[in-house]
């Protein structure tokens, strides 16, 4: 229980965790990261990468279209430019892979400006369609330009760290859970300073941010550079967890995969776009296991998996936007109101 | 140049095409009347083509049976869609309502996938298949007859839209939609009609599309080439549709094959994007749209 | 039209706000034709007309939004009808709206700290990691934010309540307490007690003078409540049918009869004066 | 207790005598028709040898996950099982899993490979030492076609009709070398891009090339009738052939009036085909009435060699490693397959490369013989 919170000073008040109980479980969830490639199977901290990148690239669609208004399809394909990055510097120039990211960062975000100027032009849906337009022409690249090795894409060699490879995910966790821990706090720090703010004024009314001396042009193209760089991250930690890099890896139906994580985890909120992406990505494993449960019983169990999973897929975009718009996050909250009264007010 | 090889692959073009433009009047019918941009339009289209079969193959009917009945499932699920999904999002953002319909093209491609299984089948050959010659121009018999019926049903639509009370309705709710509720016409019920009508307009376009390349799961891709035809023709006109669909078709052809096929999508959403650059309303759009 | 004898003596300076001869027009119809006037520095100018008679439309010149077919604005001097609203609010322009135009979904302190935006220099690497320059400048906006303004404005309990969840009149107050973190040099406010009550007006207006007061700043205002128009403006311009059609002190516009003929639409001007006063 | 830990410790020594044969299956998905069949066929080949006792007494267990064909998918079942069992076998389902996965399977060393993927990638000992294909790669399958095509109609010309993917691009540009090599004409390439269902351009292409045949690959089923159809309704005489995965005898008679004549590549014998003595399909037919697909035999195949060269590893005393059973694998000489395939075969590097021409006939709706069976290498 908790009944209020004063604070002494404004820094305090400004602090991206305000209370002492917050800290202790941040610290807690920490240390619980920290442990969990010691107690869990290769299964899990395998699903744990997974869930990792796609905490990192779904909080970078969350900057772009949750927190700046502007809804993009194009998500997958820019992680596909990341990733692409990553293999051709691996397999053609051989640097570490810190600065491979880096790169694969700054390259995707110079490919989303580039495919953001239309947002200049057009908002809301058209906007929409012309990232779809524009993961059509990036996958043409993907298929059919040398560099990126056509249709068959390109395979490469693992991370190295100190001599060690990370070729395994229990070591690359180590690779990608700072990375993308590091990713979400700068997210919610950019949120507490105007570049942040300045990318919510865009989204909740447009006219009225340029009179508070906002340039719409070049703030729209930042979101957009900013989400790109998370993609493309995100997309070469992909390439080193796959090590193999195809045209196929980065369909549309991916795209709309991590807008419906920031749906349904919740747009807006920098824990929206990590539960919702947790989520999303777990799903289908539950799925499968239920599935296995019911194997005994109903024999041909395995081969209805996957269309039992793309029904539920959408059925939770339908079922999140019409009755739980706020996403997770909102439940999340409630969860928390609910026990910060408990047991005064239930 | 091979003039008369060009004559065949623009026809082949203008008749796949014409298949754009139907799917395409589909689309428009739902914006107009409630302004929901309905990515799900594709597997709306599979649905219809797999009701078919199932009602053909599984259920022994005859063909001529099946297509009636298909239309009608189609007005069926755009009626039941409508009361499920779209009406509770009234007053939504437009991204959220579009996002409900992607995630209805979702669902409806399990459905079918459930249902049927992953695995492309074939419809029961209905459409004649003597070769057609236009002059020398050779045209495949399903195409032609595919563009013919397509061109029959949209000539239907024009003039439901235009002649009968539902489309007066429609068209006036299209254009204000207070003022076409203060005049006594039930904005619900058009929502609902137009829902109906497009879907069972979808349906019957996937009877066509499946005649003529089978049916799969994933035949919903079609609905992202109708995407680029509304696009550019304008998302609320349906002459936009009709010119659209043509030119969507014709350009594919073309650059299937001078540059080969894998070109194809390039093609046509390069031009999409040149569009949205230069006239994001579209051919014949109405200005207003620009801007949600 | 007012002699040109009786002119405040402010009026001798030179204006930080010209406006010369300026005419916008939308398709065929024009909004403005050749509008002249000028905002002393240091005053309290009020814009007033009948509905439709082309105040809004000035606004939306002046800060950016439309480009006028002909004609000029000068701020200090400075040609600036080509510059984009950004670059204005740069200068020192800030404006409030007819239908506040706050930012729903956030809360007070966010709004108002989204004023002082244009002046701030954490750029996005700063901001990603929060250290340094994002820091310092963050706390240092908070504590001009709280002291200068949340203060003066009277709004602490609300600072972190989400603005849509506010009252009219205090989502108001919000607006302007956002416009004067822009720390303006003319701030431009339309209709700003547009809706309220009396003490709620009375409020706004004691806030208003304050500003000009206390904080130098200049005002230029569209308000109907002709009542607060006539206590506490130095300057009113008159507009009709897109034209200026008197200008000068609060009192001398009040008699004139051309302004009196131009509000005989909307009932008597001296008729209205009394009435808001009453209320 | 303590006989609950005895048991328990004896059910450990029994699991650890099992072969575990895991597999990423595409029991769902746009191969899921293949998946199906490779599934059955796995599971009844392992059936076979467990009821003979397993292999010098130990069980083959088989483990599957599906994948939907998708590489992350297939990976991440290919971690499950190697984490939950000691796996020995795999069986992949696709190039890009095959290719994904390699660097983990030499770094384990514990294990063979094989799977539903014929790249010709795939067929390089020295860059997949652990891998092996049940049959002949795209490039070998389109060499078997190309030189039933130079016997039958020297000179010939052909068209190649491929989709836009990795498993259509594959043997092109090897393909075309080939025909120059055997005298024939590559007249025209033309390329679909995935999913697509209207081809009539692409037919109007074909038929200005007017090739004496026409090879397609990359495809299961669509759009392949379709290209027939038309490209017959404008009166082309070209013949039509295909590659393993097209070549199913269902599949081949969903294509209607356009399945007559058509013909491709199959190294396997088809389930119907009673000529000559060939104890595993009358196995096959007897555990099985029902018509079994193409997949199937794969499979059943797949498992019949991984088997084989676990069995020729313990004959030899040598420990289970991947090394081994790839050596093993590579003594197959002469080996009768009990009738899958038609000639007694041997695996020298990493495939298999023997195969047959199989045409359709409409009357008897079956695939039935057109060649002889060819060895490419001899």
């Amino acid at each position: 229980m908790r009944i209020g919170t004063f604070k002494l000073s404004y820094a305090a008040d400004e602090a991206l965790f305000d209370t002492r109980v917050q800290w202790v479980w941040l610290a807690l969830l920490a240390a619980s990261l920290v442990l969990f490639p010691f107690v869990a199977g290769p299964y899990w901290i395998y699903m744990a990468c997974l869930v990792a990148i796609n905490v990192a690239s779904a909080t970078g669609l969350n900057i772009l279209t949750g927190y700046t208004g502007l809804v993009s399809l194009g998500q997958a394909a820019f992680m596909g430019v990341g990733a692409y990055t990553v293999a051709v510097l691996e397999t053609r120039v051989g640097t570490p892979f810190f600065i491979n990211l880096l790169v694969a960062g700054g390259m995707t975000a110079a490919v989303g400006v580039v495919f953001g100027i239309p947002s200049l032009r057009v908002k809301g849906l058209y906007l929409a369609i012309a990232t779809i337009a524009a993961s059509m022409i990036l996958h043409f690249l993907f298929a059919h330009w040398d560099l990126t090795g056509g249709t068959r894409g390109l395979s490469m060699p693992p991370a190295s760290l100190f001599g060690i490879a990370l070729d395994q995910p229990h070591k690359l966790y180590w690779l990608v859970i700072p990375v993308t821990a590091l990713m979400v706090l700068g997210a919610a720090n950019l949120f507490r300073t105007r570049v942040g703010r300045a990318f919510i004024a865009i989204r909740d009314r447009d006219i009225s941010a340029e009179v508070l001396g906002i340039p719409l042009l070049q703030t729209k193209l930042m979101s957009f550079a900013l989400s790109s760089f998370y993609a493309g991250v995100a997309g070469g930690m992909w390439a080193y967890f796959f090590r193999v890099v195809t045209p196929e890896s980065f369909p549309l139906i991916n795209s709309i995969f991590y807008l419906a994580a920031i749906i349904v985890g919740g747009m807006g909120t920098i824990l929206g776009g990590i539960l919702g992406a947790t989520f999303m990505t777990l799903v289908p494993e539950v799925l499968k296991l239920v599935v296995g449960w019911l194997t005994p019983w109903i024999p041909d169990a395995l081969s209805l998996l996957a269309p039992i999973r793309t029904i539920v897929f959408g059925a939770l975009i339908v079922g999140f936007l019409i009755f739980e718009p706020q996403g997770l996050a909102e439940i999340w909250q409630r969860i928390r109101r609910f026990f910060h009264l408990w047991p005064f007010k239930t | 140049m091979d003039w008369l090889y060009v004559t065949e692959v623009a026809l082949a073009g203008l008749g796949a095409g014409a298949l754009y433009a139907l799917t395409g009047v589909a689309f428009v019918l739902i914006y107009k009347a409630t302004r929901v941009v309905n990515l799900a339009i594709g597997e709306i289209l599979m649905l219809g083509g797999y009701v078919f079969f199932g009602l053909v193959a599984g259920a022994g009917l005859s063909i001529w049976a099946a297509i009636p009945l298909t239309i009608l499932a189609g007005a069926a699920l755009g009626a039941v869609v409508e009361r499920a999904l779209i009406r509770p999002m009234l007053g939504e953002s437009p991204i959220s309502v579009f996002m409900v319909t992607i995630g209805l093209g979702s669902i409806l491609a399990g459905v079918v996938e459930l249902g049927w299984g992953a695995d492309p089948l074939r419809l029961p050959e209905f459409i004649p298949n003597t070769p057609i010659f236009l002059g020398e121009a050779y045209l495949a018999p399903k195409v032609a007859y595919g563009a013919l019926v397509a061109a029959l049903l949209i000539a239907g639509a024009v003039i439901a839209l235009r002649f009968s009370r539902g489309g007066v309705a429609l068209r006036a709710t299209a254009r204000d939609q207070g003022a076409a509720y203060s005049m006594g016409i039930d904005v619900g019920r058009v929502f609902s009609l137009s829902w109906m009508a497009a879907c069972a307009t979808a349906a019957g376009a996937g009877v066509i599309v499946g005649a003529i390349g089978g049916i799969s799961p994933t035949m919903g891709i079609f609905g992202l080439s109708v995407l680029v035809v509304v696009i550019v023709g304008g998302l609320d006109s349906v002459a936009g549709a009709l010119v659209g669909g043509l030119l969507i078709g014709l350009v594919e052809a073309l650059a299937g094959s001078f540059l080969g096929g894998e070109y194809k999508l390039l093609a046509t959403f390069s031009l999409l994007i040149l569009i949205l650059m230069v006239r994001p309303y579209g051919i014949f759009g109405t200005h207003e749209i620009e801007r949600l | 039209m007012s002699d040109g004898l009786t002119r405040s003596p402010r009026e001798t300076a030179a204006p930080i706000l010209k406006v010369d001869a300026l005419s916008l027009s939308f398709g065929g119809l024009r909004a403005l034709s050749g509008v002249s006037f000028e905002v002393q520095d240091g005053s309290i100018t009020a814009l007033i007309g009948p509905n439709g008679a082309g105040k809004t439309s000035m606004f939306n010149a002046i800060s950016g939004f439309y480009r006028p077919s002909a004609g000029r604005i000068l701020f200090d001097g400075e040609d600036i009808s080509r510059e984009r609203p950004p670059a204005r609010a740069k200068r020192g322009l800030a404006r409030t709206f007819q239908n506040i135009a706050l930012f729903r979904g956030m809360t007070v302190l966010d709004n108002i700290k989204l004023g002082r935006h244009a002046h701030l220099k954490t750029n996005i690497f700063d901001a990603l990691f929060y250290r340094g320059r994002a820091h310092r400048e963050e706390m240092e906006l908070r504590q001009e934010v709280e002291e200068r303004i949340i203060d003066f404005l009277e709004i602490q309990h609300i600072r972190h309540a989400p603005v849509g969840a506010l009252p009219y009149g205090l989502q108001k107050r919000v607006e302007l307490a956002r416009a004067l973190a822009m720390r303006p040099r003319i701030l431009m406010l339309d209709e700003p007690v547009a809706g309220m009550n009396r003490e709620e007006t009375e409020d706004m207006a004691r806030f208003i003078l304050d500003v000009k007061e206390e904080w130098g700043i200049t005002i230029l205002m569209v308000e109907h409540d002709m009542g607060m128009v006539m206590d506490i403006s130095d300057h009113v311009v008159v507009l009709n049918f897109g034209q200026v059609i008197a200008q000068g002190r609060p009192s001398d516009v009040q008699s004139d009869p051309a302004v009196i003929s131009a509000y005989l639409g909307s009932g008597d001007l001296a008729e209205r004066i009394r009435k808001t006063e009453a209320a | 207790m303590a006989g609950l830990a005895l048991g328990a410790v004896e059910a450990r020594a029994q699991a650890q005598e099992d072969i575990v044969l895991g597999g990423s299956i595409p029991l769902t998905g746009v191969f899921a028709f293949a998946g199906v069949g490779i599934h059955a066929g796995i599971q009844d080949y392992l059936k076979i040898v467990n009821d003979a006792g397993g292999i010098k007494g130990r069980k083959i267990k088989y483990v599957a996950e599906d994948t939907g064909y998708k590489v992350d998918a297939s990976v991440a079942a290919f971690n499950k099982i190697t984490s939950q069992n000691k796996v020995t076998l795999y069986y992949g389902d696709s190039t890009g899993f095959a290719k994904t996965i390699n660097p983990e399977l030499e770094r384990k060393g514990t294990m063979i490979m094989a799977g539903a993927s014929f790249a010709s990638e795939l067929n390089d000992p020295k860059k997949f030492p652990l891998q092996f294909l049940p049959g002949p790669d795209y490039t070998e399958m389109f060499g078997i076609l190309m030189r039933h095509i130079a016997k039958e109609k020297p000179g010939a010309s052909i068209a190649l009709v491929y989709s836009d993917t990795e498993f259509g691009r594959d043997p092109i540009a090897p393909g075309e070398k080939l025909a120059t090599e055997l005298g024939l004409k590559v007249v025209e390439k033309i390329v679909t891009p995935p999913g697509s269902v209207d081809v009539s351009t692409e037919v109007l292409k074909l038929r200005r090339a007017r090739p004496d045949y026409t090879i397609f690959h990359g495809y299961v089923l669509a759009p392949i009738p379709e290209f027939i159809q038309q490209a017959k309704q404008m009166g082309m005489q070209s013949r039509f052939m295909g590659t393993f995965w097209s070549m199913d005898n269902s599949m081949v008679q969903q294509m209607g009036e356009a399945a007559d004549g058509f013909m491709g590549v199959m190294p396997y014998r088809y389930y119907y085909d009673k000529e000559g003595t060939s104890p595993m399909l009358d196995r096959i037919r007897q555990m099985r009435p029902e018509y079994q697909s193409t997949a199937y035999m794969q499979g059943f195949l797949t498992a019949m060699l991984m088997t084989e060269s676990v069995k020729r590893t313990l004959d030899a005393g040598k420990e289970l490693t991947g090394a081994n059973m790839k050596a093993s694998l590579n003594t197959i000489k002469d080996f009768d397959t009990g009738g899958i395939i038609g000639v007694p075969i041997s695996i020298p590097g990493n495939s298999l490369p023997v195969g047959r021409i199989y045409r359709f006939d409409a009357k008897q709706k079956q695939m039935l013989p057109a060649s002889d069976w060819i060895q490419l290498g001899k």
